[in-house]
C-alpha cells in the first residue's frame, strides 16, 4: 500500500525543534521531506543525550526521533547562489516550512510568488510582526509567557516549565496542522496561502492555559502543585511503590472510587457532602491506607475496572515493558546512525494497528543527500563542486 | 646580531647552486655556524658566467666576474667560505676535521660522487657518529637512475608539474623551465636535519639523510597524481583559470605588458567587483551572473568586460581600489615592481648589502620575521676563500700548516676566471 | 469563516473535554462545516449543571458559561441529539451520508455499542474518514481504561520530568499537555486520511491513541535510558549544559522571569546588563561555557539581584534590547499587558448570549491572503437543530416530534 | 620504534592548504599533531579533486595528501569559549602554526601571552604579514604568486603571466612556515625560549630563490620573458621527441659538448655558430632542427638513457599517467598505495625525505582524519568533562 503523503514534497528550512517536529510527521506518512541545513547542522542535531555521552552531529536522540526519513542538504542561503539553489528547490516541493529569524525567513520567503510555488508555513517566537517580532526565545522563555509556568508551580516556588523541548514540539506540530490544511487547500482552489504561526500565541490560544478561565472568573489559578485539596482527590498521590495520578473528584468519578475502594459510607458523610473542600485529611484516611498497601499497577488495573480515572507515574524505565505500548507495538526498533534505536511509533493508524502508512526510516546524516539533489535539481558535476567549493553547499 | 635559534649547530656545506646553499643560508639566518667549503680550484657552478656583456646574470662593476653573479649572491648570505680542494691529501685532512666539527653535513653532488671522494655515508659516521649527512641528488643515492643528472628544471618536468602549468592549449615548448625545486626542497630538508638532531636527543647517533628532490615536489602536488588515480584523468594545464571559480584570472592593466590578478570567490565578492565596474545588476537575484552557476557558464564574456574594465588602471592602483572592497586582487609584479610596495617598506623587508664589487642595491629580505631576535644580513655572500685562515685556524692548523696549502693550492682565495 | 482552505469539507464531532472539540474548531477556522453532536440529554463534560471554578458569573444557564467548554468549541455549529433512540440515530445516519470526517472520543468499544462502529459507518458512508481517540487506543489490554490528560501525562514519563528538582511528584501539577498537542494530531490525522481517499478512492478508518499521540514528543525520555541507561533526573528550570537558565524573582511578590544566555554573545549582552563585564574578561573563568557550568550558583544571584530590581516586563524588555534570552512569567491577567499581542490583534472579542461581548484568546495561526475569523461564538445547547435537519430535510412538525419525544434537545435539566 | 618526531606536540589552526603542508611535515615524521578546524570548513577540504567527482568533506584529495597522520578538532576559535579550549590545548604544545586572518591570529597570540612572556612558540601564516598597510588583504594562490615575481618571470613577453601549478605558491608557504617552526620547536628544547614567528605569504615567496626581484635586484638587468625554448643559451628547454618531450639544460659547457657527442655531431661542440656568444643566438633554428631530428626517432625514455649515459642534462616530460610507473619511482616507492576507508585504495607521494634507510619507518602516513573525528578524544585528553563536552557541543563552539 502506497503511503498516504507520498506524493507530497516539504521542505524545511529550520534553526530549532519546532520545524522538525513540524515536518516530521509529513515524513512518517511518506511525504519527502528535505532539511536545508547550515554547514554547522540543524541546532536539533546538538541536543543530548547522546549515546555514551559523546557528541555526535548525527546521533543525538531528538535528531534521530525527529528527522526521520528525511534528506538532509547543506545550503548557505544567506548568498545569492545559495538562494539561486533554493528558488529551483521551492519549485519542486508543495510546501515549505520556515522556522528562522523574522528578517530571514522574510528573505527567502520573497523569492516565492505566483501560484506555481508552494504554500508556505513560518514559525517564530512570536510573530512575523510586531514590537517583539525580533526577540530571542527558547523553549522555556515562550512557555513562560503561554501562563503555563505560572500556573503549574507552587505559591512562591519558582514557576516549572515541562520537559525541555516539549514547548517547541508542541508549537511546530501546530505548525504541521495548518500546514497540511494551507496544502489540502492549494490542491482544491490552487491558491497559495502564507500561514504563520506565533509560538506564543499557538501555546496560548490553546488549551491548558490558564488565560480563558481568569477571562471568565477572574479567579487567579491557584499555585498549589500537584494535590487540589479543596476539590480532591485530583492529581498525584503516593502508593505502595511510587505514585499514582487521579482525576476522580467529580461525579461520577467521586462515587466510584470510592465504592472501588471499599468505603460508600464517604457518599453519605455530610463532612464531604457539605463541608468537603474543609475535609481532604478526613478523606485520606479512607484513600491514604489504600494507596499505602497497593502497588501503582494493581491500583491502575483495580480503580479502572471501576471506571475510575487513575494512570500510574511511570519513568523512562518503565516505558517499553508497559504492556500496552508492547500490545500495540508503540516503539519501534530501528537502525540508526548509532545502530539499533527504539523510537516512538505512529501517533495515529489509518485502517489498521502497524499497517503501511506509518514508516520510521533512520535520520539523515548531515549533508548525506547534498549532491543527489544538486544533480537532481540539474546542476553539472562541475557546477556542483563550484558550490561546494564556494562554501554554498556542503 | 641575527636570530639565534639554531645557535650551536655546525653546519658543513659542500653543495653548488641552490638547493643546498640556499637552505644552509636560512639556517645561517637562524644562528647556525655555517661553514661553506666551496669548490676549488674548479669555480663552482653559481660563479660561472660567460661573456659579462651578455650574461643578464653579472653585476656591472669592478672585480672578479665571479664574485657579481646574481645566483650566487641569492644562496650564500650568513655563512663562512673556505676554498677548498678535497681531492688533496691535505684537503682530505682538513674535511675530515670539518666533519669531526660539524652537527650536518650538506651534499649535493650527483648520487655516488660523494662515495667515490671518499666520503660515503659509512666514513662520515666513522670520523663523527654525532653528525648528521644530508644528501640532496635529484632522483636520491638509490635506484636505476644512480648518477644521473639535471637541474631543478628538470625535476619539475618529471614531477607533472611542467604539463599541467604553460597556456591552455599551449605546447609544451612553451613551457618556461622554472626552478621550484630549489625553492622549496631548502625548506623541506631544514625539518630533516632538524628532525635528526632530536632523533640523536635518543640515539645519541646522527642520521643519514637522502633527500630525492624530485620525491620533494612529487607530495606538493596532491591533485595531479590524484586526477588520475581517483578519476583516470591526466590534468591539462588551467593557466590561470580555476574550474570552480569565475572571476579567477589575470587581466591586462593600463601600461606595457603590465598585468593585475583578480578572483571573486564569493557572491559577496562579486558583487562588489560588478559594483565597481558599474553593472550591479549583474548581482542582482534575476540577473544569472549573480549566482556562480551562471558565471560559471559565462566565463569568457565574464573575462572579457573585466578585461575592458581593467585595461585603463594602473594596476597598484586598481588592486588598491579592490582590495578596498574586499575583492581579490593584486598586481603581477615584475622583478623590479617589489620596491613599489608600501608594505614591504613599511616592514622594512628590505636589505642594504654592503658588498666590495657590487654597486650598493636594496636586495630582498628573509623569509620571516621573528621576535624577540629576528634575522639579520650579518654576513654578506662572501668572496671565494675569504675565511681560509680564520677556519683553518679555528680547526687546529698553524699559520705554517696554511702557508703551505695555499702554497700548493690546497686552498685559494680566487678563480682563474677563464677556466670552467 | 473567511479562511477557506477546507471550505467543502463537512465535520462531524461527537467528543468532549479538549483534544477533539479543538481540532473541529481548527477546522472550523479554516473553512471547514462544523458540526458537534453534544451529548443528550447528558450534559457534556464541560458543561457543568452548577457553578464551579471556571464559570462565569451571570444570567443564563450555568452550562453556557464555563470556561473550559468556550475554550474548545469556536466556529461550529451545534446539535443536540440522544442518539440512544432510534430516531437520533436515524438523524445521524443522515448526517454521516455526505460527511467526510466523523470523530468520535468515545472510551473504546462504545461508540459500537451504539452502533455506530467502522464496520457501520462505512456501510453507510464509504467515503467517510472516522477517527477514534480513546486515550489508549482501540486495541490492547488498555482500551477499557478511562482517563484524562492528566494520566497520559503521568504514563508517557512527563510527569517523571516535571517538577522541583528536589521536590516530590506529589507538588507536581497535573497538566493537559495531551489535549494541547492531541488537537492538532487529530487534526493532521483527519487530512492525511483524505489526502489517502484521493488515492485510494475510499474512507479510512483512524485508531488514534492519545497516549501515542504524545509520547513521540519527548525522545529525550526514551533515549536516556535506551542509550545509556539512565532514568532522567528532574531539573525543574535547570539545563545541564546551560548557564544561566532559570527562572528569577523579581520586585513584584511572588512574580518571575525566565533568563538564559545559550552562548557566548548572549552572555556578553547579560554581563552588560547586568554590571558584571568582568565576567567576559577572556582571563575569568565564567567568560567561557565551561566556567559558568562550575558557577551557576553565583551567577544565579547575581542575575537575580538584577531582576529584582524591576518587574518582569521591564527586566525582559532590557534584557531583550541587548540580545539576551528572556521573558515575564506571565500570569493571566498579565496576557492582556503584552504590546506584542495587542499589535497584532491576537485578541477576539466575541458577543455570546450569555457571557456578553469578551475579549478571549485569539488563533493559532495566521493565514494569508485569507485570514481567518472568529465567526461563530461557542454555540449553545441544540442552537443549530432546526437549522440542520432542516437542510437534511425534516419537516417543521417532524422536528417538533423530535424536540417533544426527547431525541434532540435545547437545553439541559439542572 | 620511534619516529624522530614522536614526543612533538605540534597545533595547526586555520584549515588552510598553507597550515595543513606545514602541519604535515611534522605529522608524517612522528609528531602528534592535533588540526584545529573552524566550523565553517576548512578550505582544504572543499578542493577538488573528489573521486568520481563527488564532493566530499572527507574525501578531497588535497586533504586526503596533507592531513596525514592528524588528529582533527572542530572549534570556533572566534568565541570566547572556543579560545578557552585552544589555550588549553596549546599551552604544553611545541609549537602552534596558525593560518588565519590577522585580527584573529592578534587574538590567539594574545592568549598565549603572559604579560611579555609568551607561552609557547607561534607561526603565523598571513599572506602580507602581521603589520603594514596591506595586513589585512585578501589574496589566494593566484594573486599572492602575482606577487612574487614569479609570474610575469616565467612566462612569455606581451602574453599574460602565469602561475605555477594550482597552489603550489601556498604550499610553498606552508613548507616555509614549517622550517622556521622546526627551528623554534629546536631551541624550545635547548634554551626553552619561546618565539612569535611571522611568516608573509609575499616575503616568502619573493624573498627565495627563483625570485625575480632578488636576481634583478642584485645586476639591475631584466631578464627578458622568454619562450620556453631558449634561444640564447640553447638547448634550454622541452623538445619534441618520438612519443613527447625532453627537457634540456644543456646551454652550457661541459654539458653542450657531452649533447654534441650523444648525437654524434662532436663537430658542433666546437663550431663557432654555436660556441660564439654573439653568433650563438642566431642559429638557434640550425640547431633546433638538427636536435629535433634526433630525437623524432627515439622515445623519450630511450633518448633519456642514451643522453644521460653521456652526462647530458636532460629529463622526460611525464604526465600524472607516467609518474607511479616511472622506474625510479618503482624502485624507491615514491607513491604509496593504500585503502582509506569510505574510499578504497588512494595514492599519495611518498616521503619527501629518508632518513636512515631507503624504507626506515622514521616516515609513516597515517590516514587523513574525517572532519572533527578526534573532537571528543582531544577534549577527554585535555581534562573536559562529560557534559562539559556536550555543552561545548550545544552550544555550537566545538562539532
Amino acid at each position: 500500500m502506497v503511503q498516504p503523503l507520498n506524493d507530497m514534497c516539504v521542505i524545511e528550512i529550520s534553526d530549532s525543534i519546532a520545524g522538525s517536529a513540524c515536518t516530521k510527521t509529513f515524513s512518517d506518512y511518506g511525504a519527502r521531506v528535505i532539511k536545508v541545513e547550515p554547514f554547522s547542522g540543524n541546532k536539533i542535531r546538538r541536543m543530548p543525550p547522546f549515546k555514551e555521552d559523546i557528541p555526535d552531529i548525527n546521533g543525538g536522540a531528538y535528531h534521530l526521533s525527529f528527522d526521520t526519513g528525511k534528506e538532509s542538504v547543506i545550503i548557505d542561503y544567506s548568498s545569492n547562489s545559495g538562494l539561486e539553489i533554493l528558488d529551483r528547490l521551492y519549485q519542486l516541493s508543495d510546501l515549505v516550512i520556515f522556522d528562522t529569524e523574522v528578517e530571514k525567513t522574510k528573505k527567502l520567503r520573497n523569492i516565492i510568488n505566483g501560484n506555481n510555488y508552494p504554500s508556505t508555513v513560518s514559525i517564530t517566537p512570536h510573530g512575523m510582526s510586531g514590537p517583539f517580532k525580533d526577540r530571542l526565545e527558547n523553549d522555556m522563555s515562550i512557555l513562560a509567557w503561554t501562563t503555563r509556568m505560572y500556573r503549574n508551580s507552587m505559591e512562591n516556588m519558582s514557576p516549572l516549565r515541562n520537559a525541555p523541548g516539549s514547548t517547541l514540539v508542541q508549537i511546530g506540530h501546530t505548525a504541521a496542522a495548518v500546514a497540511v490544511g494551507i496544502y489540502w487547500g492549494q490542491k482544491q482552489d490552487k491558491i497559495r496561502r502564507d500561514a504563520e504561526v506565533a509560538g506564543v500565541e499557538a501555546v496560548l490560544g490553546n488549551v491548558d492555559t490558564g488565560f480563558v478561565s481568569w477571562i471568565f472568573t477572574g479567579n487567579l489559578p491557584e499555585r498549589i502543585g500537584g494535590q487540589l485539596k479543596t476539590r480532591y482527590p485530583t492529581g498525584i498521590y503516593p502508593c505502595k511503590d511510587g505514585h499514582v495520578i487521579l482525576s476522580a473528584n467529580e461525579e461520577p468519578w467521586f462515587s466510584r472510587l470510592c465504592n472501588a475502594i471499599g468505603h460508600p459510607e464517604i457518599l453519605q458523610d455530610s463532612r464531604f457532602i457539605e463541608d468537603r473542600e474543609n475535609n481532604w485529611q478526613a478523606f485520606m484516611e479512607y484513600l491514604g491506607p489504600y494507596l499505602e498497601k497497593h502497588d501503582k499497577n494493581y491500583i491502575f488495573t483495580h480503580l479502572q475496572e471501576h471506571g475510575v480515572m487513575v494512570a500510574p507515574v511511570l519513568n523512562a524505565s518503565d516505558l517499553l515493558d508497559d504492556p500496552q505500548a508492547k500490545a500495540r507495538k508503540s516503539f519501534v526498533k530501528i537502525d540508526s546512525a548509532i545502530g539499533e534505536h527504539y523510537l516512538a511509533g505512529a501517533p495515529f493508524h489509518l485502517n489498521k494497528i502497524n499497517d503501511e502508512s506509518f514508516k520510521l526510516k533512520s535520520a539523515p546524516k548531515l549533508g548525506a543527500h547534498t549532491n543527489m539533489l544538486l544533480n537532481e535539481l540539474g546542476y553539472t558535476k562541475e557546477e556542483i563542486i563550484a558550490l561546494f567549493r564556494a562554501k554554498i553547499t556542503g | 646580531m641575527t636570530s639565534q635559534l639554531l645557535k650551536g649547530i655546525n653546519v658543513l656545506e659542500i653543495a653548488e647552486v641552490w638547493a643546498g646553499p640556499f637552505g644552509c643560508s636560512l639556517m645561517g639566518d637562524l644562528g647556525a655556524d655555517v661553514i661553506k667549503v666551496e669548490s676549488y680550484p674548479r669555480k663552482s657552478e653559481t660563479r660561472n658566467a660567460g661573456d659579462p656583456k651578455l650574461d643578464p646574470r653579472v653585476a656591472e662593476g669592478e672585480g672578479p666576474i665571479y664574485e657579481r653573479i646574481n645566483t650566487h649572491h641569492h644562496g650564500n648570505r650568513n655563512k663562512r667560505n673556505l676554498a677548498l680542494d678535497i681531492r688533496t691529501p691535505e684537503g682530505r685532512e682538513v674535511l675530515t676535521r670539518l666533519i669531526k666539527w660539524g652537527d650536518i653535513l650538506v651534499e649535493s653532488f650527483s648520487a655516488g660522487t660523494i662515495d667515490r671522494l671518499g666520503y660515503g655515508w659509512d666514513t662520515v659516521r666513522e670520523i663523527n657518529e654525532r653528525i648528521t649527512m644530508l644528501s640532496l641528488a635529484g632522483w636520491g643515492q638509490e635506484g636505476p637512475y644512480l648518477g644521473r643528472i639535471m637541474f631543478g628544471v628538470g625535476f619539475d618536468a618529471m614531477a607533472g608539474h611542467s604539463l599541467i602549468r604553460g597556456y591552455q592549449n599551449g605546447t609544451p615548448e612553451e613551457m618556461i623551465p622554472i626552478l621550484h625545486s630549489d625553492a622549496t626542497v631548502p625548506l623541506t630538508w631544514i625539518v630533516a636535519v632538524l628532525g635528526s638532531l632530536i632523533e640523536r636527543e635518543r640515539s645519541g647517533k646522527g642520521s643519514y639523510i637522502d633527500l630525492a628532490q624530485i620525491e620533494d615536489l612529487a607530495w606538493q602536488f596532491p591533485g595531479i597524481i590524484s586526477e588520475w588515480k581517483m578519476n583516470n584523468r591526466v590534468a591539462s594545464p588551467v593557466a590561470n583559470s580555476d574550474p570552480s571559480i569565475v572571476p579567477h584570472g589575470c587581466y591586462k592593466s593600463a601600461g606595457e605588458d603590465s598585468w593585475i590578478n583578480i578572483a571573486a570567490e564569493t557572491d559577496s565578492q562579486w558583487e562588489s567587483l560588478v559594483t565597481m565596474m558599474g553593472h550591479s545588476e549583474w548581482a542582482e537575484l534575476k540577473h544569472p551572473w549573480s549566482s556562480i552557476i551562471g558565471r560559471i557558464d559565462s566565463r569568457a564574456d565574464i573575462n572579457s568586460h573585466i578585461n575592458q574594465f581593467t585595461k585603463d588602471y594602473d594596476s597598484f592602483d586598481l588592486a588598491d581600489k579592490l582590495q578596498a572592497q574586499g575583492i581579490i586582487a593584486a598586481p603581477v609584479l615584475s622583478p623590479p615592481d617589489p620596491l613599489m610596495s608600501p608594505q614591504l617598506h613599511d616592514r622594512n623587508w628590505f636589505q642594504i648589502i654592503d658588498h666590495p664589487y657590487i654597486p650598493e642595491r636594496l636586495l630582498g629580505g628573509f623569509l620571516w620575521k621573528i621576535e624577540p631576535d629576528p634575522p639579520s644580513w650579518d654576513q654578506r655572500a662572501a668572496l671565494v676563500g675569504e675565511n681560509n685562515d680564520e677556519i683553518l685556524m679555528q680547526l687546529g692548523f698553524s699559520s705554517d700548516d696554511i702557508l703551505q696549502m695555499r702554497k700548493k693550492e690546497v686552498i685559494g682565495d680566487s678563480y682563474d676566471e677563464a677556466t670552467r | 469563516m473567511s479562511n477557506k482552505s477546507l471550505e467543502g469539507l463537512k465535520i462531524l464531532e461527537m467528543t468532549e473535554a479538549w483534544a477533539g472539540p479543538v481540532c473541529a474548531s481548527l477546522m472550523g477556522d479554516m473553512g471547514a462545516d462544523v458540526i458537534k453532536i453534544e451529548s443528550f440529554p447528558r450534559h457534556s463534560l464541560t458543561r457543568p449543571t452548577s457553578p464551579r471554578y471556571a464559570t462565569m458569573p451571570g444570567e443564563g444557564p450555568v452550562y453556557e458559561r464555563d470556561a473550559l467548554h468556550h475554550q474548545g468549541n469556536r466556529n461550529k455549529r451545534n446539535m443536540a441529539i440522544d442518539i440512544r433512540k432510534e430516531s437520533g440515530k436515524e438523524i445521524f445516519k443522515k448526517l454521516l451520508l455526505d460527511a467526510d470526517v466523523f470523530i468520535e472520543g468515545y472510551a473504546a468499544g462504545k461508540i459500537e455499542k451504539l452502533g455506530f462502529g467502522w464496520q457501520d459507518v462505512q456501510k453507510i458512508n464509504p467515503n467517510i474518514t472516522m477517527i477514534s481517540i480513546a486515550g489508549w487506543g482501540l486495541e490492547g489490554p488498555y482500551k477499557n481504561m478511562v482517563t484524562l490528560g492528566a494520566g497520559l501525562d503521568a504514563t508517557t514519563g512527563h510527569l517523571s520530568l516535571r517538577g522541583y528538582p528536589q521536590g516530590d511528584f506529589v507538588d507536581t501539577h497535573p497538566n493537559f499537555h495531551s489535549d494541547a498537542t492531541g488537537s492538532s494530531t487529530i487534526f493532521f490525522a483527519a487530512l492525511t486520511a483524505l489526502l489517502q481517499r484521493k488515492k485510494e478512492k475510499k474512507g479510512t478508518f483512524i485508531d488514534l491513541s492519545q497516549w501515542e499521540g504524545l509520547v513521540w514528543q519527548f525522545p529525550a525520555i526514551l533515549a536516556e535510558w535506551t542509550m545509556n541507561k539512565r532514568i532522567p533526573e528532574r531539573l525543574g528550570n535547570n539545563d545541564p549544559h546551560i548557564v544561566p537558565h532559570g527562572v528569577y524573582r523579581t520586585i513584584e511578590e511572588d512574580k518571575w522571569i525566565v533568563v538564559a544566555a545559550e552562548d557566548d554573545n548572549q552572555w556578553q549582552g547579560l554581563c552588560e546588563v547586568i554590571g558584571k563585564i568582568e565576567w567576559t574578561d577572556l582571563m575569568h573563568q565564567y567568560s567561557n561555557i565551561v566556567g559558568r557550568i562550575k558557577g551557576r550558583t553565583e551567577i544565579d544571584a547575581a542575575i537575580e539581584s538584577f531582576t529584582k530590581q524591576y518587574d518582569g516586563f521591564t527586566a525582559a524588555e532590557i534584557l531583550q534590547n541587548n540580545h539576551v534570552i528572556a521573558s515575564p512569567v506571565v500570569t493571566p491577567p498579565d496576557v492582556l499587558l503584552s504590546n506584542q499581542l495587542h499589535e497584532r490583534d491576537w485578541h477576539q472579542t466575541v458577543n455570546h448570549k450569555w457571557t456578553g461581548p469578551i475579549m478571549v484568546g485569539g488563533h493559532l495561526w495566521n493565514v494569508e491572503p485569507d485570514t481567518l475569523s472568529w465567526d461563530i461564538p461557542t454555540a449553545l445547547v441544540g442552537q443549530h437543530n432546526e437549522e440542520i435537519l432542516t437542510e437534511l430535510g425534516f419537516d417543521h412538525d417532524y422536528i417538533s416530534a423530535l424536540y417533544a419525544n426527547g431525541t434532540i434537545g435545547n437545553h439541559y435539566e439542572n | 620504534m620511534t619516529q624522530p618526531l614522536n614526543g612533538l606536540k605540534i597545533i595547526e589552526i586555520g584549515g588552510t592548504v598553507s597550515v595543513s603542508a606545514a602541519g604535515k611535515k611534522f605529522s608524517d615524521f612522528g609528531a602528534n599533531v592535533i588540526k584545529i578546524e573552524p566550523p565553517s570548513v576548512s578550505d582544504v577540504r572543499k578542493i577538488a579533486p573528489f573521486p568520481d567527482d563527488i564532493f566530499h568533506i572527507d574525501k578531497g584529495a588535497v586533504h586526503l595528501a596533507f592531513d596525514t597522520s592528524k588528529r582533527s578538532i572542530v572549534i570556533d576559535h572566534l568565541t570566547n569559549s572556543g579560545k578557552e579550549i585552544i589555550q588549553r590545548l596549546g599551552k604544553d604544545a611545541d609549537l602552534i602554526i596558525m593560518d588565519i586572518p590577522v585580527t584573529e591570529a592578534q587574538d590567539l597570540i594574545n592568549i598565549f601571552k603572559d604579560g611579555d612572556n609568551l607561552l609557547t612558540n607561534v607561526v603565523t601564516i598571513t599572506p602580507h604579514g602581521m603589520t603594514g598597510p596591506y595586513k589585512d588583504r585578501v589574496e589566494n594562490d593566484l594573486t599572492l604568486f602575482g606577487w612574487s615575481t614569479r609570474s610575469h618571470r616565467h612566462s612569455i613577453a606581451g602574453r599574460e603571466p602565469l602561475r605555477y601549478g594550482p597552489y603550489a605558491g601556498v604550499v610553498q608557504i606552508g613548507s616555509t612556515a614549517a622550517a622556521v617552526g622546526m627551528a623554534a620547536v629546536w631551541s624550545k628544547r635547548n634554551e626553552g625560549m619561546n618565539r612569535l614567528v611571522d611568516v608573509s605569504g609575499v616575503e616568502a615567496l619573493m624573498g627565495n630563490v627563483d625570485s625575480g626581484f632578488f636576481l634583478w635586484a642584485v645586476n639591475g638587468a631584466l631578464q627578458p620573458r622568454s619562450a620556453g625554448q631558449s634561444s640564447g643559451l640553447y638547448p634550454s628547454g622541452a623538445y619534441k621527441c618520438k612519443d613527447g618531450y625532453m627537457l634540456f639544460s644543456a646551454g652550457r659547457d661541459p654539458v653542450y659538448s657531452r649533447l654534441c657527442n650523444a648525437i654524434g655531431r662532436p663537430d658542433l661542440a666546437t663550431d663557432k655558430r654555436f660556441t660564439d656568444p654573439e653568433e650563438k643566438p642566431k642559429n638557434f633554428e640550425i640547431f633546433k632542427k638538427i636536435l629535433e631530428d634526433w630525437l623524432a626517432t627515439r622515445t623519450k625514455y630511450e633518448a633519456f638513457d642514451e643522453l644521460q649515459e653521456q652526462g647530458v642534462m636532460c629529463c622526460p616530460v611525464l604526465d600524472a599517467s607516467e609518474l607511479e610507473n616511472d622506474p625510479q619511482s618503482v624502485y624507491r616507492k615514491s607513491y604509496i598505495t593504500r585503502n582509506q576507508d569510505g574510499i578504497g585504495d588512494i595514492t599519495i607521494a611518498g616521503p619527501p625525505f629518508r632518513m636512515n634507510g631507503l624504507y626506515s619507518d622514521a616516515w609513516e602516513s597515517k590516514p587523513a582524519p574525517n572532519l572533527s573525528e578526534h573532537t571528543t578524544e582531544i577534549l577527554q585528553e585535555h581534562g573536559y568533562g562529560t557534559q562539559e563536552i556536550i555543552a561545548l557541543f550545544r552550544a555550537g563552539v566545538t562539532t
